[in-house]
């Protein structure tokens, strides 16, 4: 276990996390009132991932994440106006609105999804860090997955090519056990995903997902080991998702007892206690902190709700460049 | 007659199917456990057990190709790939062994396959999950492509698919899973080499297949209202065409719009068009029109999705556009 | 002028992109060593190395998206995927990400992107490698798609192509790689818009692109020797089509005949009826017709080859009996 | 190294090996004589990794082979006028014709091509195990591929598939250490092909492709694996392409040198060797087994000119099912 942080890192990481927290069950909230509709992927019970490992990040690299990556954006720093304004499908939305839930961009903050394909985005990354070396830029690129995109045939040539060329790709697996309604051990022949690393010549390492320290030290060790032009690493962190895989999902492949079990030691409520041991945080702390936060998500539905709508005489602008 | 939901209808094809013959079997990503991206064989792992209800991992193209070694090999196999969207990583065994394996080999082999998967717009899940790719797989020689429109189709062609000796495609449109439509009896005996005029009228004839079909019957509705009677022509078999029910309409009504959820650029309206050319353009009053989904990557808000493709209104429109009745 | 192959005709276009933008580099499978399936790179990894060349492993789907990556930050790649046959492998990549990235992000991203592969038939390769399926691709809103049939194309429309900030596939027929032709004096001043009458003529305009003009003006010579004087129409760029140019030649000649590699059903073909259906209707003699591809997955012995494929025979006939000339 | 065969067996393995090197040593004369068109990718220098495994295999068993697959179709027990023919594009070919060098077919036999798709044959031979397996029956089905094949996504999704539905599948990846002409090292970032396995939970073996009974003695101990129901394995053997990738290929890639090294230790070379040691053979043998392969190819020959070109009116039957 990682060591005890100072009191405002402790205080930063759970604040990050909580963010992502509310922000979802907000999205939740609103999409149960139809403000928001389509696909809708919490990350509830992962923010431990994001919130420990997009941190470790310089502003130059890059991100390419999944349609679960509400979390990945509020990390990157994408004003969360800009992301419930997309969820709602406006134009102050990262993406004008276009994306919705699945499909954040921020070029800006080189968030290059976003991308609903499983395992789609692992060539894009591979390609993203071919391109920092080939410029001999010291970057790197963070490429998010879940535990079933490892099944793709994308992931294995991915995995090849980003070792092969030794690039600065940190391949990032979510592995929260299941794959919408699979469960890993239906669908993997061998469900150690970090050993698989070793077929490709790559570091791989497993480490717990529900302990944001813990990530962000892995997290630091692989773009380190990277940024030093040393190549790839697959990380796996072990976590869980703790609502339904969608909102039209009716959980009836896993029973309540299992998502209860993970959620008693859910990231939050893990790194809170943690907290309270290290006696670096007060109750009015906390208080303060979801005020805020509250604060900022009414200020960001205020603006999703005042953003307007793109007009249809837009449709098909940006299909192409503008000539 | 009954009335249950597309949904239903094609749990029952299923379950009937796997119940008539041991050779059949399901394959696909979540079929199982989760009972189906769309709920269509909910309750069929329970009742049948894993061995004929396989969840498979994400792996679109190794369950496909697997799909067709079975076939090869003695079985039924209906694989479920959830979406036309997924399909693309799944389209060289489609069109490089699914397609060309009978005619290759002499003969000799045969890929009795059927698979099935949702396809189309409409439920705002954006530009990668939205795809009408349909007239793609019609284009391929050696595989046959089905596009049901009603509950009795749904279930229907599903059945008869698996009495042909060729691999088949089932497009079911995702918008009509919840729809609840009529059973018809005995729609097992439906054929898959007719098209069907769901309207017959005289004023023109609007032609189209699968989630449009609703669309286009919606504005003949509309446009019957206003004294103008249109015919309503839905495919079923993409591939085939049947060619003789598009002209035979076109030649009673001398006039043609083809409402097809595809990209209009090389969509399959593309093609109808070209068939009315070539076998009635001296019966033809008018040119033939369409009415295609807009050439973009359909977009997240409703109002640009609704606007992107295909609605009863544009039909409307088309069709007194095209009867010089002002719009 | 100069005489030239078709293939050194796109290695002087990759060298000259190469040469003059350190963004741009080609990679693909056996594009290094080997020198390009089809001999297109032959010497450039000898003269720019391994980091401009370089080789890939058999992996289509990430090579591409690798390029598409590349593309969004900031080089400029050329991906060759040796044929279109393995292209399917790539489609995933290509349709929802390639295609989708500028609009879906609200006009964030650009995707620069050129990828290059060989089409066709006529080599006697057989089913799984004898596809024309560029129509496909000219289906996708998002992309460019050209198709180069002469030598001054081959390289001038690749070097435009590196200038558009959007993807661009580019389909070479793989029958044009030993041809020889004139290279005209700046290639590099080409256009990506225009399609190019290849043989002006007043009976009949045949509309046509890639490996297949030359089988068309083939056909036009044997008809001019019969008095009949036909128009050849060459698209070059086959998404955006260059609808001006087509109904501007069939007004002018009121008959037209497509000529398309592609299998008849679903083809680029029956987009070209559908335009002129839509355009020129009023304008035309006779309906559009089309020669095509059989339908069938091409087979090897050249007999059976030649008669799934266009010839010129086959377009003479078609023209004949379109101006009611007997056959 | 395994045991000296009885006289019988060795002379029987020499001669197989033997009679696909001289089928394709004529292969390669008509081709240049224009008899035979497209593609043609000899297998010279492969041959005991065929005559090793096929007859290991039972007649109910199945096979899934590349494009480079003569030697694999003169095992199973195709005629050889039959193969030829095919190779003209006659009516006589075991696939009418059509395919050609590159697709034979083979439906008695249980020969499911000749796939010319690198790596399009494994999740077909996938398919076909399954189908055994749920119908109960103890077969196994053999899959031939290259080391090329082995970065494809589908070589990925297959193992893992196969593995985890314990399929009766041998993965048989004939290592010649080239994909056309891109050596190993350049696209696999861990050239170990057998050590792959692993990653999917399934056992790996590195064989002697140049050793004819070494290949055979793997085959078996897979083969025996699978039907008894253990699942699938993977044999990576390790062999070399004499002659170029297909007939159009300079072979400017590697060297002469290396070449003939190979050659030095050639499976037929080999194993003539070493049957003189076992004195075994005799020089008259040997000339009986040529001269009498010598007829067998004369008359392939003899029947590929004799059979007839497929009439066109033909050439779109069967392209579905006749009704
Ligand atoms: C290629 C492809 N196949 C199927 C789907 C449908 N689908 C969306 S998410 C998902 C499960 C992915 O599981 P995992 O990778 O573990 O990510 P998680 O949702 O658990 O975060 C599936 C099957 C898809 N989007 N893409
Ligand atoms: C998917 C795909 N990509 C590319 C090709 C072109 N191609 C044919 S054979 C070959 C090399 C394959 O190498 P390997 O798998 O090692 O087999 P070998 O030819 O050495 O027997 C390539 C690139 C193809 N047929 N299929
Ligand atoms: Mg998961
Ligand atoms: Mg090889």
């Amino acid at each position: 276990m990682a060591n005890e942080p100072d009191r405002d890192k402790a205080l930063k990481l759970l604040h990050d996390m909580l963010r992502i927290r509310r922000f979802e069950e907000k999205a939740a909230e609103l999409y149960s009132l139809g403000k928001i509709r389509g696909f809708l992927h919490l990350y509830i019970g992962e923010e431990a991932v994001a919130a420990g490992a997009i941190p470790v990040l310089q502003p130059e690299d890059a991100i390419v994440a999944t349609y679960r990556e509400h979390g990945h954006a509020l990390m990157r720093g994408t004003p969360m106006g800009a992301l419930m304004a997309e969820l709602y499908g406006k134009v102050g939305g990262c993406s004008r609105g276009r994306g919705g839930s699945m499909h954040f961009f921020d070029a800006s903050r080189r968030f290059f999804g976003g991308l609903a394909i499983v395992a789609g985005g692992l060539p894009i990354a591979v390609g993203i860090a071919l391109a920092d070396k080939m410029q001999n830029r010291a970057r790197v690129t963070a490429c998010f997955f879940g535990d079933g995109a490892v099944a793709e045939g994308e992931f294995h040539e991915s995995m090849n090519l980003a070792a092969l060329w030794k690039l600065p790709v940190l391949f990032l697996c979510e592995n929260n056990l299941y794959a919408m309604g699979t469960e890993i051990h239906r669908y993997e022949s061998q469900a150690n995903i970090a050993a698989k690393a070793e077929g490709y010549g790559m570091p791989g390492e497993t480490v717990d997902g529900m302990d944001v320290l813990a990530v962000e030290a892995a997290m630091r060790r692989a773009a380190d080991h990277a940024r030093a032009g040393n190549g790839p690493s697959l990380l796996e962190f072990q976590t869980y998702r703790f609502r339904a895989h969608s909102m039209y999902d009716a959980e009836l492949y896993r029973n309540k007892h299992e998502v209860e079990e993970w959620k008693a030691h859910g990231p939050i409520k893990n790194f809170k206690g943690r907290m309270h041991e290290w006696k670096c945080m007060t109750n009015d702390d906390l208080e303060s902190m979801e005020a805020a936060i509250g604060r900022e998500i009414d200020e960001a539905v205020a603006f999703a709700e005042a953003s307007p709508w793109e007009p249809i005489e837009d449709l098909t602008k940006d299909v192409y460049a503008p000539l | 007659m009954r009335k249950l939901t597309y949904r239903e209808a094609v749990r029952e094809g299923l379950r009937e199917a796997l119940l008539a013959d041991p050779r059949v079997f399901l394959m696909g990503e979540d079929v199982g456990r989760y009972g189906g991206a769309y709920g269509c064989s909910r309750g069929l792992l329970e009742e049948l057990g894993p061995e004929r209800i396989r969840d498979t991992p994400l792996s679109e193209s190794t369950f496909v190709g697997a799909g067709i070694g079975a076939a090869l090999n003695g079985m039924r196999p209906i694989v479920e790939v959830m979406t036309v969207n997924f399909s693309l990583l799944a389209l060289d065994q489609i069109v490089n062994n699914a397609a060309t394996l009978r005619h290759m080999s002499g003969g000799q082999l045969s890929v009795p396959l059927v698979v099935r998967m949702a396809t189309g717009a409409g439920r705002q899940v954006a530009a990668q999950h939205s795809h009408s790719l349909e007239g793609w797989y019609a284009h391929v020689p050696g595989i046959k492509v089905l596009a049901p429109a009603t509950v009795t189709d749904a279930k229907g062609m599903l059945l008869a698919a698996l009495r042909e000796p060729d691999p088949v495609f089932i497009f079911e449109h995702s918008y009509l899973y919840p729809q609840e439509g009529e059973m018809e009896d005995d729609p097992g005996s439906v054929t898959l080499t007719q098209a069907a005029v769901r309207r017959p009228g005289s004023a023109l004839s609007v032609i189209t297949y699968g989630g449009s079909l609703w669309k286009a019957l919606k504005a003949a509705e509309d446009l019957a209202a206003e004294g103008i009677d249109a015919e309503v022509v839905d495919l079923r078999t993409l591939r085939p065409l049947d060619r003789e029910t598009i002209l035979t309409s076109v030649r009673k009504t001398h006039r043609a719009l083809i409402v097809d959820e595809g990209w209009r650029t090389g969509s399959l309206s593309a093609e109808i068009t070209a068939q009315i050319m070539e076998g009635a353009f001296y019966d033809l009053d008018a040119p033939v029109d369409r009415i295609c989904s807009a050439e973009v990557p359909i977009p997240y808000p409703k109002h640009l999705e609704d606007a992107a493709i295909p609605q009863p209104e544009a039909i409307v429109a088309a069709v007194k556009r095209m009867l010089g009745k002002g719009a």
